[in-house]
């Protein structure tokens, strides 16, 4: 029984979380559109509306990761579509950086993930998140999240 | 009994004798009886209407003053006569002018105010097809026809009694309450090549065997058609194709009148069997429809 | 059947509502939270300040949002179970390709939400009783047999409804259930029943979506009814109904499986559709690798009596094609047309891109018929190449590119009148205006057109109605009355927290105690309760009480998606006295107990999540102010040609001073130089009473001779420097600006023009046939040559109105000297919509038209007496044609305004890459600048005619009028604001910023936000390095703690 | 190269055959349904343009008059309604009248045998019609089998089948010749 119980905790441990931040517009509604279409996707993401994926700071996402989120999924209208005009293609060029940089930190890029998805692809988000789940489960948990534990052991 | 005039033309008389024939013997079985109008002409055909469009009316012209003193409609079973003769009445209709003028000139009151049916028409209405169905006695199930109208027959809009000039579809219907397991295909109005048959062989050549490509591609094993010029051209050009293309197609083709009376069991279907320059036999054997 | 469950978003502050609130004792008793109706005015007596818009497609929501915005109640009857039209059905939109339902759904629910908007579905209009300003309406109004109160949309009754029925929200292409909610954007969202299908009307038995329907909204005892609504003004938005395609049996639809219409083709490319977006064909679900387009199936055709062009099917051929291939990059479209009419702005560039760079193969020259292969389906085509060759080619599916009809059930016996094909007919130089005084149209249903030219027309026949009914602006409109706001700032957060079962959609997987015992444990709540249905009328009653009782000051409601239900709580709230701002949402049904059905206790532990996320940002929440700015109401009109004119006449007529500034001696502009319509109306009479009635309107002060230097200011206070020609200056004040600048002629030196007297342009042959300066017997032949400086690689767009113009023009000549002869030399006639039968009259009458292919100009060479004319004839495979002629006309183009250079950074607005001005959006807001309380009409924004630049004139002067008759402006809570004790002075904000609303204070050093430009996007505050940039209601803090409760998720 | 237009042929058509060629818009329909297309000199929609420019010569001495074998598909399918097969036929009679030199004789001379059959003896007896057609084209060999295989199966009848008034259908020759 305490070895099961271990094993239930390690689980737990081993469980991924993952962060949503959608835009107001086109990702977020998108999300409202799997919902209503019924479509299923694994129930291991949390989100966060925006306005405008252009307000995503750079340091949401490693306040994140450092937070013990194990992969970030940052979403909005296609490139052109933005409602205030250029937001997200500024998301674009500043994802590109961070991607990099979080290499520093020791963070596998693939853990940060930019995705367009307008109001009507529905089906689009549940299969981003279907696919973004799995390849994270496959990375495993976050690196950070495991010094953080192992930190807070000691 | 319901009794028409009866228009032959020229050809049923001749190279089309089985369509001819058969007609009669078909309609009487479904109780109808074909009254050939009294010493009646050439419609004048793809000729006339080529060359001279007054004449490609008058002659026609005289056939309607003889069908308006013989009364009631008027059946024709050939679509190059039917066309001349249902295109007469309608542009002598809408054109008194034309009229007048036609009535000098063949010395008679041009006006038919019947109605001109084909055969196929008159048959398709005047029957219940389960009625029919229940009748047939040889059902055609082996057979796998597609249904070829031609053009003369569909064209011009208005022509035909149905509302789909492009795709008619009664014979099909007809067919398959004769028990036959009808192809659908997109070819049933194309033009065969019509008067070209003797003067541009090489063009009609192309045409038909164009026609036999889409059957077989249609899956059919025979074609049923309501033309005694198409049945000749068909037929006629089949073997040519042959050579022409490299590809044999040995695909039967008959009138629709003929296959009414094989299937309700008229032995007098036999007779006609043996006109067909494509023989028909093996594939009717095989079907177990003739010996 | 009233659609009055959700919330209003009111973000203006009237005039007449003012005056109310100051009447009114303002204690907070609940009567008072009730609408209150204000009085009608003395003034204008007789006339009613509400207006019937039939029909709720684009035109239709556009025309209904105008309205409110602009004052007045509406009516908005449609005769389908949703709003919505065919915009709904699409899936991108030309020629920007960008998602329909993006751009239509949030005004689909601006309309749910605002409360005087009332929606009237599967109703029709019976008659139109009374004048103008006082009419009464009769309609029928079918049952719906689901109380749209009461249904919440949730489709449990769809599951178990019995009866398949093909979807025709899908074009027929799926089935769905008797009982549904129309498709899931719907307004309203509420279910209906179709009785002639349904099993409990047809067999007496059924009735099982009584029995599953939790909300018991179901009613069968609903019965047919007519209504009477008495309104102002009335205008008909009915749309199109599209072509059947079986009247054109040669193409086989109905026989063919894989031969479809161009709507259900919409709907396979549709990511909402029954392929979810898979280019896959009907016959066999085989992706389609070659797809033909068949065009003008039920235009231009006299055999099937629709002798018009449907105007958009070439251009949604050439989106269905690129969009096709963004799904697929193997597809190989082709388009087989007449002529590709890219008249529109920006079409010219868009075909050339799908023609040259995107693959796009178009082959001129209609297949005469299909046939089809029949053990494979595909579809055999036959076609000419460009060699004159003909060619049999196998297709696997073949799109019909249908046209568009006139609408149903809009009847002359309404008092108009219908054309000859059975569109609405309407005054010549007015397409909004019906022969019916008070009686407005616009959309489809009027002439084909698209989505931009709808929406223009819609907002324009808005503004008319405004025009007739201003004395009585805001006289019907109700308004929420608020108690005073209760001051929260000191206090320690007291949260509350409603969780909401809907019915079974949440709480039928989410354990919804669970979740309310949950938030029982988090800090600061303290209060949470669970709710059936948290958005009901009696809900909102509770709420208010809840609040007050338990003195609340943050409220979660873990609900359903904020997009929709996040105005209404918040409009409870702030009934309850709390600021509104204090409100968050959790969407545990839409992100969570609809997509996690299959594993409920995994969306139960996600649901207490994002209810702690929601209260951790709750906690954090701060009242925030609306800003307020004064407005100006009087207008500045930049430009005095007939767009100017018209503008600056709607806004007097509507009761506003405006100033009209013109640089040239006199007014009238381009106009001037045309002599007569496409509709055979003279110009000259309507532009010189135009012009008199402009100069002897005593509200347009008209500066002639003059220019604007400087603008200063933002919407509702603008200050504008004109100068006249003699160096006067004169500082305006004003709340909104109208640019009307207008373009200019090409000025070209091509085929010998201004080398040979005998070369003329369009218009010197226009003003001489109308000074009746051509003598009959010098003129036995024509020459007239298109695309004079259009599009051609220095003009890469189409100038839309030259190919009307020749026809027009030789229509004219021929009647005039029936015994000349017209020649037209042109690369594609582009006589779209009814501007067709001037086409077909002009080849009846025994005009030649010739064309020759791209790149091969014709030549112009002087022979003996005559002028020849060389010409490379397309139809003949090129051979060279020779015409001897006496006249040339060119048909040059229309190019833009020089003065935009100059003008755009002025105003702080865009050009476009050809330097016309570039609209804020080019379906949706087609006359406003994204730049707030600017607005574009005419040519100064894209080539068009002069009816086109009227409707748009009219469109953007009904857009300024919702600004200028609002006493205030209120701008949105959430807006950035830089902390400037923490602002590091980099101006990185500034840069980014895409409204330009931030400055730098060059003496403090710091960057300063202006709220009435900022829209709250957040970019600024990403980029701020030192944090001191924040976006009010999103801020740093705020997110920072949501991102925390997030990381402590699955083990807290 | 095309030197005079002129837009009296248009005309001319119209007043025949009631049909307008000058309404055609050149959407190819009829070019691109008709099944003869492929041994026309010129295409049908071509036939619409030459008219506009008024090419007389150019079609009456055309060899698409004569290929042409009226099977009005084209005309079923134009959107402008223009029975464009009938405006063939009237260039074809417009050739005949005018003596212009046909670019296919043997077409012309098959149809004046057809109907040199109907005048003699008021129906079609396909012996004469083919002896006569097969003496005078010089083309006396081919479908010869074809000929034997009909006769041997009872497809052509040795003796015509003849009317009995055919001085009425002569007198309709004579009268419509005029
Ligand atoms: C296949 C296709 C693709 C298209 N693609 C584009 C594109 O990409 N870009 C573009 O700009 N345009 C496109 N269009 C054109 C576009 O659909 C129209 O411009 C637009 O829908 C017109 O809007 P509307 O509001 O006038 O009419 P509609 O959208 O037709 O709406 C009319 C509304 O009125 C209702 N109604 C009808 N009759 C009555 C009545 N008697 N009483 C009450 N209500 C009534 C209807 O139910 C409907 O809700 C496309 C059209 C088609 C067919
Ligand atoms: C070559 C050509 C041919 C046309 N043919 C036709 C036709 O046959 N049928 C048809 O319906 N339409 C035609 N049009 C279009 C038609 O002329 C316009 O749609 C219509 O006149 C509306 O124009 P507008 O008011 O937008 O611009 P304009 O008529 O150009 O008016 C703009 C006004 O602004 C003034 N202005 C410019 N810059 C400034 C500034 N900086 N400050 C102050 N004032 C300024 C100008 O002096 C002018 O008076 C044609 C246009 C052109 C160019
Ligand atoms: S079950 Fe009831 S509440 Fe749900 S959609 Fe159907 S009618 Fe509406
Ligand atoms: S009563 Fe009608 S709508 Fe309801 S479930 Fe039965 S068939 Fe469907
Ligand atoms: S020409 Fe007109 S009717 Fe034809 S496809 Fe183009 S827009 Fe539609
Ligand atoms: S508020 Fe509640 S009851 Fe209303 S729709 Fe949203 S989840 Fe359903
Ligand atoms: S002439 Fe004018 S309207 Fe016609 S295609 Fe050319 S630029 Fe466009
Ligand atoms: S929030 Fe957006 S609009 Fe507002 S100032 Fe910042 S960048 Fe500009
Ligand atoms: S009538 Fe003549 S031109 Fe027309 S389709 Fe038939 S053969 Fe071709
Ligand atoms: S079908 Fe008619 S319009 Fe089209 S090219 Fe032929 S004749 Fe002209």
């Amino acid at each position: 029984m305490n070895k099961e119980g271990t094993a239930e905790k390690k689980d737990e441990r081993e469980e991924i979380k993952i962060l949503a931040f959608l835009c107001n517009w086109c990702s977020y509604a998108g999300a409202d559109l799997a919902g209503v279409s019924r479509l299923q996707y694994p129930a291991k993401v949390l989100d966060v509306r925006v306005m405008c994926t252009g307000t995503v700071s750079p340091y949401f996402i490693i306040k994140a990761f450092q937070e013990g989120i194990d992969g970030v999924l940052v979403a909005g209208c296609h490139i052109g579509d933005c409602h205030y005009l250029k937001g997200n293609y500024m998301t674009a060029k500043r994802m590109r950086f961070l991607k990099e940089a979080l290499n520093v930190f020791g963070i596998e890029k693939e853990r940060l993930r930019l995705e367009w998805v307008s109001a009507a692809e529905g089906e689009k988000f549940a299969s981003v998140i279907r696919d973004f789940t799995e390849q994270i489960k496959a990375l495993g948990p976050s690196p950070l999240r495991k010094d953080r534990e192992e930190v807070a052991k000691v | 009994m319901k009794e028409y005039s009866y228009f032959p033309g020229c050809s049923q008389g001749s190279s089309a004798r089985e369509y001819g024939e058969s007609a009669i013997v078909a309609a009487r079985e479904l109780g109808i009886e074909l009254a050939e109008l009294e010493d009646w002409n050439c419609c004048g055909a793809s000729s006339a209407h080529m060359t001279n469009h007054l004449l490609s009316v008058a002659l026609p012209a005289r056939d309607l003053s003889i069908a308006q003193n013989a009364g009631g409609d008027l059946v024709v079973v050939c679509a190059a006569c039917y066309n001349r003769l249902k295109l007469a009445q309608k542009e002598m209709k809408e054109n008194p002018q034309l009229a007048a003028q036609v009535e000098k000139i063949i010395g008679a009151d041009p006006r038919f105010s019947g109605e001109i049916r084909h055969l196929l028409d008159v048959i398709m209405d005047s029957l219940d097809l389960d009625e029919l169905k229940s009748r047939v006695k040889k059902p055609l199930s082996e057979l796998k026809p597609v249904s070829y109208y031609g053009c003369l027959m569909a064209r011009p809009k208005g022509l035909l009694e149905e509302v789909n000039y492009e795709n008619p579809e009664k014979m099909d219907k007809l067919l398959a309450a004769l028990g036959a397991e009808v192809k659908p295909w997109s070819y049933k109005t194309d033009c065969c090549g019509g008067s070209l048959s003797l003067t541009r062989t090489d063009v009609v050549v192309r045409l038909v065997n164009r026609l036999y490509e889409a059957a077989e591609e249609a899956g059919a094993n025979c074609i049923v058609t309501a033309c005694p010029m198409c049945l000749a051209n068909l037929e006629m050009r089949q073997a040519e194709g042959t050579l022409q293309f490299k590809v044999v197609h040995e695909i039967p083709v008959f009138f629709f009148t003929e296959l009414i009376v094989l299937a309700l069991g008229n032995p007098r279907a036999e007779e006609w069997l043996g006109k067909h320059l494509v023989n028909p036999r093996p594939l009717l054997k095989k079907a177990g429809l003739a010996s | 059947m009233a659609t009055k469950r959700k919330g209003k978003k009111d973000d203006t502050v009237d005039r007449a509502a003012r005056n109310a609130t100051k009447e009114s004792p303002s204690s907070a008793t609940e009567e008072e939270t009730e609408k209150a109706i204000v009085e009608p005015e003395k003034e204008g007596e007789g006339l009613l300040g509400a207006v019937m818009v039939v029909g709720g497609g684009v035109s239709g929501i556009q025309a209904s949002l105008d309205l409110v915005n602009l004052g007045y109640k509406v009516y908005l009857v449609d005769s389908g179970p949703s709003i919505g039209g065919v915009m709904g059905m699409l899936d991108k939109t030309f020629p920007t390709n960008e998602c329909s339902m993006c751009i239509l759904s949030p005004k689909m629910v601006e309309v749910a939400s605002n409360d005087n908007i009332e929606v009237i579905t599967l109703a029709e209009v019976e008659g139109i009783e009374g004048e103008k300003g006082d009419f009464t309406v009769t309609l029928k109004v079918k049952p719906r047999y689901v109380d749209v109160n009461k249904c919440t949309g949730c489709g449990d009754c769809t599951a178990k409804c019995p009866v398949k029925v093909p979807d025709p929200y899908n074009a027929g292409l799926s089935f769905t259930r008797n009982i549904r909610v129309p498709f899931p954007q719907a307004v309203p969202g509420a279910a209906f029943i179709d009785p002639l299908t349904c099993r409990y009307f047809t067999k007496g038995k059924c009735q099982n979506c009584v029995k599953v329907c939790q909300a018991k909204a179901i009613d069968f005892d609903q019965k047919e009814h007519s209504r009477e609504v008495k309104v102002g003004a009335v205008i008909l938005a009915a749309g199109f109904s599209p072509f059947d395609p079986r009247l054109k049996p040669e193409y086989g639809y109905g026989v063919y499986p894989n031969v479809i219409t161009s709507l259900e083709f919409e709907r396979i490319l549709g990511a909402n559709g029954p392929t979810s977006g898979h280019l896959v064909r009907p016959s066999d679900g085989k992706e389609v690798q070659k797809l033909a387009f068949i065009q003008c199936v039920g235009s231009r055709d006299t055999t099937v009596k629709r002798d018009y062009c449907s105007s958009v099917c070439c251009m949604y051929a050439t989106k269905q094609s690129l969009i096709a291939k963004e799904h697929l990059p193997t597809v190989q479209p082709t388009i087989f047309y007449i002529d590709i009419r890219a008249y529109g702005k920006d079409f010219e560039r868009y075909y050339q891109n799908a023609a040259k760079r995107q693959g796009v193969r178009y082959i001129r020259g209609l297949v005469s018929g299909i046939r089809e292969r029949q053990r494979s389906k595909n579809l055999l085509l036959r076609y000419l190449d460009e060699k004159g060759c003909m060619q049999e080619e196998e297709f696997d599916m073949v799109v019909l590119s249908i046209g568009l009809e006139p609408p149903r059930g809009i009847k002359p016996e309404l008092g108009i009148s219908l054309d000859s094909f059975g569109f609405i007919q309407s005054e010549p130089f007015e397409s909004f205006q019906t022969i019916r005084e008070g009686v407005m149209v616009c959309g489809a249903g009027q002439e084909p057109r698209d989505i931009p030219d709808s929406v223009t027309q819609a907002s324009a026949a808005a503004g008319k109605a405004s025009q007739l009914l201003h004395s009585k602006r805001y006289s019907l409109l109700t308004h929420a009355e608020y108690p005073p706001e209760k001051d929260v700032s000191g206090e320690p957060p007291r949260v509350g927290v409603i969780i909401c079962r809907c019915g079974s959609n949440i709480g039928g997987f989410v354990n919804v105690p669970e979740v309310v015992e949950y938030a029982k444990t988090l800090p600061d709540v303290v209060f949470a309760e669970e709710r059936i249905y948290a958005c009901s009328q009696d809900a909102q009653e509770w709420i208010r009480q809840i609040v007050r009782e338990r003195n609340l000051n943050r409220l979660v409601v873990a609900s359903c998606t904020p997009r929709t239900h996040q105005p209404l709580f918040q409009e409870t709230l702030r009934t309850a006295g709390i600021n509104k701002y204090l409100f968050e949402m959790a969407n545990i049904r839409e992100h969570c107990s609809w997509v996690h059905m299959q594993e409920p206790e995994e969306g139960t532990r996600k649901a207490r999540y994002l209810v702690k996320m929601a209260v951790e940002k709750a906690r954090l929440l701060q009242p925030l102010a609306e800003g307020e700015s004064e407005v100006v109401p009087k207008a500045l009109v930049l430009g005095g040609g007939i767009a100017g004119m018209n503008a600056a006449l709607a806004l007097a007529n509507s009761g506003f001073p405006v100033f009209l500034v013109e640089k040239e001696e006199e007014l009238g502009g381009t106009a001037r130089n045309i002599r007569i319509s496409q509709h055979g109306e003279d110009v000259k009479i309507y532009l010189s009473d135009l012009i008199d009635k402009v100069e002897r309107e005593p509200l347009i002060t008209v500066f002639k001779s003059s220019k604007l230097v400087e603008l200063g200011g933002f919407v509702g206070k603008f200050q504008s420097l004109i100068r006249d020609a003699d160096g006067r200056e004169t500082l305006l004040e004003h709340g909104v600006v109208i640019v009307a600048t207008g373009g200019k002629i090409h000025q070209t030196d091509e085929y010998l023009y201004g080398n040979d007297p005998r070369v003329l342009t369009q218009w010197e042959l226009e003003d001489a046939l109308s000074n009746g300066e051509l003598p009959e017997r010098n003129i036995e032949r024509v020459v007239m040559i298109q695309c004079v400086g259009s599009r051609d690689d220095e003009h890469p767009w189409c100038s839309k109105v030259c190919c009307t113009e020749a026809v027009k023009n030789a229509i004219k000549l021929k009647e005039s000297f029936p015994a000349t002869d017209v020649y037209i030399l042109y690369r594609d006639i582009r006589t779209y919509g009814f501007r067709e039968e001037l086409y077909q009259r002009a080849r009846e009458m025994g005009i030649t038209f010739v064309r020759f292919e791209d790149g091969h100009k014709p030549q112009v060479r002087r022979v003996g007496e005559k002028l020849q004319v060389l010409v490379d004839d397309a139809a003949l495979m090129g051979e060279r044609i020779a015409i001897n002629t006496d006249l040339l006309v060119l048909s040059v183009g229309i190019m833009p305004n020089e003065d935009n250079r100059e003008l755009a950074p002025m105003l702080k607005v865009p050009l476009n890459a050809d330097g016309f001005f570039l609209e804020a959006h080019m379906k949706l807001r087609p006359v406003d600048f994204s730049t707030d309380g600017i607005f574009v009409c005419g040519l100064a924004h894209a080539p068009k005619s002069i009816d086109e630049s009227i409707n748009q004139a009219v469109a953007a002067a009904a857009r300024a009028e919702t600004i200028l008759s609002k006493e205030k402006i209120i701008t949105e809570g959430i807006v950035a604001r830089v902390a400037e004790e923490l602002c590091s002075g980099c101006r990185a904000c500034v840069q980014l910023c895409p409204f330009e609303a931030i400055s730098f204070d060059q003496d403090r050093k710091v960057a300063v936000v202006n709220r009435s430009l900022c829209k709250g996007c957040g970019t600024c505050t990403a980029v701020c390095t030192a944090g001191a940039n924040v976006i009010q209601g999103f801020r740093f803090d705020q997110i920072i703690k949501q991102i925390e409760a997030a990381g402590k998720a699955w083990s807290g | 190269m095309i030197h005079t237009l002129s837009t009296s042929l248009d005309r001319e058509i119209e007043e025949r055959s009631g049909e307008k060629a000058r309404l055609c818009y050149q959407c190819g329909k009829c070019s691109t349904g008709c099944l003869f297309n492929f041994a026309m000199d010129i295409l049908p929609h071509q036939v619409m343009k030459l008219i506009q420019y008024g090419q007389k010569e150019r079609l009456l001495s055309s060899g698409t008059i004569w290929i042409c074998a009226s099977c009005e598909t084209c005309s079923v399918r134009c959107p402008n309604g223009i029975e464009v097969s009938r405006v063939i036929d009237t260039l074809r009679e417009m050739a005949l009248r005018e003596g212009v030199k046909p670019a296919h004789k043997s077409i012309p001379l098959f149809h004046r045998c057809f109907l040199g059959n109907i005048a003699a003896t008021g129906r079609i007896s396909e012996p004469i019609l083919m002896g006569s057609y097969k003496t005078l084209s010089g083309d006396l060999f081919s479908d010869i089998g074809l000929a034997f295989n009909m006769l041997a199966k009872g497809k052509i009848k040795i003796i015509p089948e003849v009317m009995r008034r055919r001085e009425e259908v002569r007198k309709i020759f004579k009268e419509t010749k005029k």
